[in-house]
């Protein structure tokens, strides 16, 4: 039997393999370069970029929880130019794909960033309507279906690269969202980001993070992502990059018999900086212990 | 990453312990003032523990730890056995910056702060005064004696040395120096911070954050550090720190 | 000092102490009265009561995750009749109280429950409008805040017993459902019951649960059921009973700090089956510790 | 709960591992059929693991169990050490009935069900039949044979005895029985059911559900039981069960 093939296909854009790294836990990729080689990888999804660099929340901003942990970074960022500046080439003299992750507090802010980047050499955008730790912007747009479809419309004029849009847990009904995200003309979707929890000393009777809420990442949350996932499949039909507590191979293939064509690693880095590359080989071996030629094979291959 | 031997891992005074690692790699790139990230290999409590080098022994390819026993990590890390594996991230961050030409260094600890001094105080050119403040029982003390150095201690029940903190002890034996290299409770910090800036003495500051990536993908470990164009920026504790030069460390 | 006391009083009802066990975790008390002395608790929390025998969901019903479980019992119960006659005589043998987990597929079923008990020697009842394996009632109530208050007040009126509303995590915003059922006449609230979640047999292809999806417990929860208890402890004024992944007494005094006024134990109890007195012993170490006479002090205590 | 010591966990077949845990109490409450609750200490995996005793000594206080490493628990449990502390519950459930009249006892065993048979073959009086069934390397035999009974095998590749299903092997020989008691995967116990129903001898199967508590209080580990009153109830293998008459099971 020949190599399997682990390329997929994200609206329009093809990967090499479906293994990215989740926004915000990889930097611009620099870092973590260190320990994996970027060639490796699917794409890489950098941090939320900004019109304007943003400083983000104060400090503790990470708590660690059973099996997860919080973070209140606050989408801390140099902003739009900065990132095009020293970023951009950087990733660059990497064969992989480059997805950028849009912020903004206000609609035309989302849409500043995606125009600025239009003419950048940039894959994909993934428009952060998510993120739990901003006052303006983020989960505000994320949990509310009008506002969804709303900004996602706005960006997407904008847009010059594919948009994938990434939806909140924080709700009542995913796949409700998902569909007013393809409503407002998303070309694909990623979930889930971090549940909004809380974790509190007992000692000093406080928060331990500074921000008191903060966002519940890593294995802990893997069986709500995962659901989420297999929901927005079933309600839609564009591509899916499914991410919330992937660690391991068996983690990814949960995901892809899920619905999903892509999958992201995030808090699964800070345990095991060579998680993506390991996941990627575990996926070699999965199809080949299954006679599986093609990755395409598994993606939605539940059965009920 | 890597996997490396845990040759001893024992109790050196109440709820602190030593542990000594083997690995040539981690030894030779131990500098005064790094850090390691030890994986706990646990399925409640995966972050990584950041852990300051004490001391390398590049020949015999042993980086010492000592860590107290504060919370549920380092809990499990005392419970590791000898001869046991132990994955460890490092070393990481930016240690302490060495002038050869200086001649009178003062190092100032505090509590479980005094370790990463230890590497710091062998490798320091010129006369070293050594300033070690603890709670009650303190650490290392024959450790930086036998490196020849000056060695005062300041315990606040007053069980050994001065009775009290240790600026109060540089302020009564009238300290001057060229530099100074401090690490301990941010409290002690700031007024080594404080102290040395009215001494005019340059300082360089080990700072202490809560950490996740502990390589500086993050963004979490932050502190506020002043710059020129803008008047504060966060900047990461684990990777353009832990150690800060005094007048760029913006105090809450 | 004197012995701190850990007296509580939920809805006029005086518990012993905050410490109850989490519907559908304990039975009716008999299986774990073998480890734990059921004289110790402040309340035991039964298993969800319906009006008629109710066979529940296909085996597998558990899949452990990550710090958790998935469950899809579906309330198997033996109905109102069998549970007043068998369960109700064992528990009122034992010095503590007792709260009855009330469930239907309609309003009126629950309604049903709750008058064949009006005149029942139970303490309290828990209106569970949030069990997410069921397809009629359940959760179908628990996340639109109007049917929230349009099935308190049905079943308030028939109620006896003070009456407390279990709410479901499963919502964009569970302040607003505590509001429902408070303007609904719910005397206390209870939270969180489970999140929906799943987990895939990747060898297999199939879903792990016969049900697909199951609810998720255990401490992989706890940021979030604390999160949850604070937002609702900030938005009414009835007593909340706080529960999701809680092991230890310092999970429980997170809680009470949060804003809980009593605490349950649910998949804990099935790692460790003295949790509940473990936890109580625990609290009375942390009010000598902290030099607390009462622990209605550290309830809402967090300083913010 | 009972924290026991383990005394000997190694590997006795390729997957299978021998565990032997010293306690007085679980020795002298360990009768055939029943199982213990396993409690891993791993932040990830918190659910206990349900293993069937397979012999006990009461003299000695030990309590051996049989297990296959099918996934991450038992990984985990493999891993222990002797000497270790583990946390166990039990002994656990409703075990085999045996009836002291009967003559002719035939037990039915396949793959990692054989073990819970060994303590019951050798309580079992009158005269005792043994069939084995395994996919490749059969476990136990020698054990059955020191206790007296007539031991067959059968192995489907072949490579010991009866190249095939252990039913095939039973109707081959023709075997007669007073009584039945089995234990192993479903399909097998399913095809003991049919045939015993045919020859008409009563039997005991003992059932496998995934589990919670243990205990009977979460009811995730229900089975459909045929009941008198009504067509059929789902009753909790680890509490009712796990031991059944094969009257009552509903296969599905
Ligand atoms: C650069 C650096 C060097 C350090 N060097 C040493 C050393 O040499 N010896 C030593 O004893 N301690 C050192 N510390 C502190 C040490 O990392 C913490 O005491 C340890 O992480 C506590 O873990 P825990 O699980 O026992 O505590 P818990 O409170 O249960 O930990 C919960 C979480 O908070 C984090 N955390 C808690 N306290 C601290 C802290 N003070 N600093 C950073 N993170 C914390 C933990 O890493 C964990 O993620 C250092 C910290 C940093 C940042
Ligand atoms: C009453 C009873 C007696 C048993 N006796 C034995 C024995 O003597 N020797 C032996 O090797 N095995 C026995 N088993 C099966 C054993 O419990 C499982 O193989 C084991 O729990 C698998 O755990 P794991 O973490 O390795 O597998 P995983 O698949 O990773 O486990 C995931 C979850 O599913 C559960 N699970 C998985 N397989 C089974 C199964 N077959 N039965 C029940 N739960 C399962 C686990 O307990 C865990 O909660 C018995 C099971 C029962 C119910
Ligand atoms: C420290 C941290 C920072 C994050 N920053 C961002 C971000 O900038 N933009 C974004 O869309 N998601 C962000 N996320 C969410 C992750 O991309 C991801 O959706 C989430 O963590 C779930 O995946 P995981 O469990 O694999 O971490 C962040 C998560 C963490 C832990
Ligand atoms: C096996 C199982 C059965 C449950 N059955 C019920 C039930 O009958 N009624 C109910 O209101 N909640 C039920 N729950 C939810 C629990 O009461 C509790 O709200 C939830 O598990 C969160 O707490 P925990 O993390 O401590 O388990 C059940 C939970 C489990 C794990
Ligand atoms: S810990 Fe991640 S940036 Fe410092
Ligand atoms: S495992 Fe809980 S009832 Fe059987």
């Amino acid at each position: 039997m020949k190599k399997s093939s682990l390329e997929v296909n994200i609206a329009g854009i093809n990967l090499k393999n479906p293994v990215m790294t989740a926004s915000g836990t990889f930097g611009s990729g620099r870092e973590y370069g260190e320990f994996v080689d970027l060639n490796k990888l699917g794409a890489v999804v950098v941090k939320g970029v900004s019109p304007t660099p943003w400083k983000g929340n104060p400090t503790p901003r990470v708590a660690e929880t059973h099996g997860g942990m919080l973070n209140s970074v606050g989408l801390q960022n140099p902003g739009v130019d900065a990132f095009i500046k020293n970023d951009i080439p950087f990733l660059r003299q990497y064969d992989t794909k480059i997805i950028v992750n849009v912020v903004g507090k206000t609609i035309e802010e989302y849409c500043q960033v995606a125009e600025r980047l239009a003419t950048e050499d940039i894959d994909m955008l993934e428009l952060n309507i998510s993120c739990p730790n901003v006052k303006e912007g983020g989960v505000a747009f994320g949990t509310d279906r009008n506002k969804v479809e709303e900004v996602t419309k706005a960006v997407k004029k904008y847009a010059k690269q594919p948009l994938i849009v990434k939806l909140s847990p924080n709700v009542t009904d995913i796949a409700e969202m998902a569909k007013a995200a393809v409503e407002g003309g998303a070309d694909a979707l990623s979930l889930i980001n971090t549940l909004t929890g809380m974790a509190i000393d007992i000692h000093r009777k406080r928060p331990v993070l500074a921000n008191v809420i903060g966002g519940l990442s890593g294995p802990a949350i893997k069986p709500i992502a995962l659901r989420m996932v297999y929901q927005v499949a079933q309600a839609v039909d564009v591509p899916i990059i499914g991410m919330g507590g992937i660690m391991t191979g068996e983690d990814a293939i949960e995901f892809m018999l899920a619905g999903a064509t892509g999958i992201a690693v995030g808090t699964g880095n800070f345990i095991n900086p060579m998680a993506t590359v390991e996941i990627i080989e575990y996926m070699e071996k999965y199809l080949t212990d299954h006679n599986i030629e093609d990755i395409n094979e598994i993606i939605n291959g539940l059965i009920i | 990453m890597r996997n490396v031997i845990i040759e001893k891992n024992h109790k050196i005074a109440p709820d602190i312990y030593e542990m000594i690692l083997l690995s040539k790699e981690l030894s030779h790139e131990g500098f005064p003032g790094k850090f390691v990230n030890l994986y706990l290999n646990d399925g409640a409590h995966l972050l990584p523990r950041p852990i300051s080098i004490c001391e390398v022994d590049r020949e015999n390819h042993r980086t010492r730890l000592i860590y107290a026993v504060v919370g549920k990590g380092t809990k499990i890390l005392s419970s590791k056995k000898e001869g046991e594996k132990l994955k460890v991230m490092g070393p990481l961050g930016n240690g302490f910056k060495i002038d050869e030409k200086i001649d009178r260094n003062l190092v100032i600890g505090g509590g479980i702060g005094t370790p990463p001094l230890l590497e710091l105080v062998k490798q320091l050119k010129g006369d070293t005064k050594v300033y070690l403040g603890f709670r009650e029982n303190p650490i290392l003390v024959e450790d930086f004696e036998k490196l020849g150095a000056e060695v005062h201690i300041a315990t606040e029940d007053g069980s050994q040395g001065h009775k009290g903190n240790v600026i109060e002890l540089l302020e009564k034996h009238d300290v001057n120096a060229d530099s100074i290299y401090s690490c301990g409770p941010k409290p002690m910090l700031r007024a080594v911070a404080k102290w040395s800036r009215e001494k005019n003495i340059p300082a360089q500051l080990s700072l202490e954050e809560r950490m996740a990536c502990g390589i500086g993908a993050c963004l979490v470990c932050t502190c506020k550090i002043n710059t020129e164009d803008e008047k504060w920026e966060y900047k990461r504790v684990c990777k353009d720190g832990p150690v800060f030069l005094r007048d760029e460390v913006i105090w809450e």
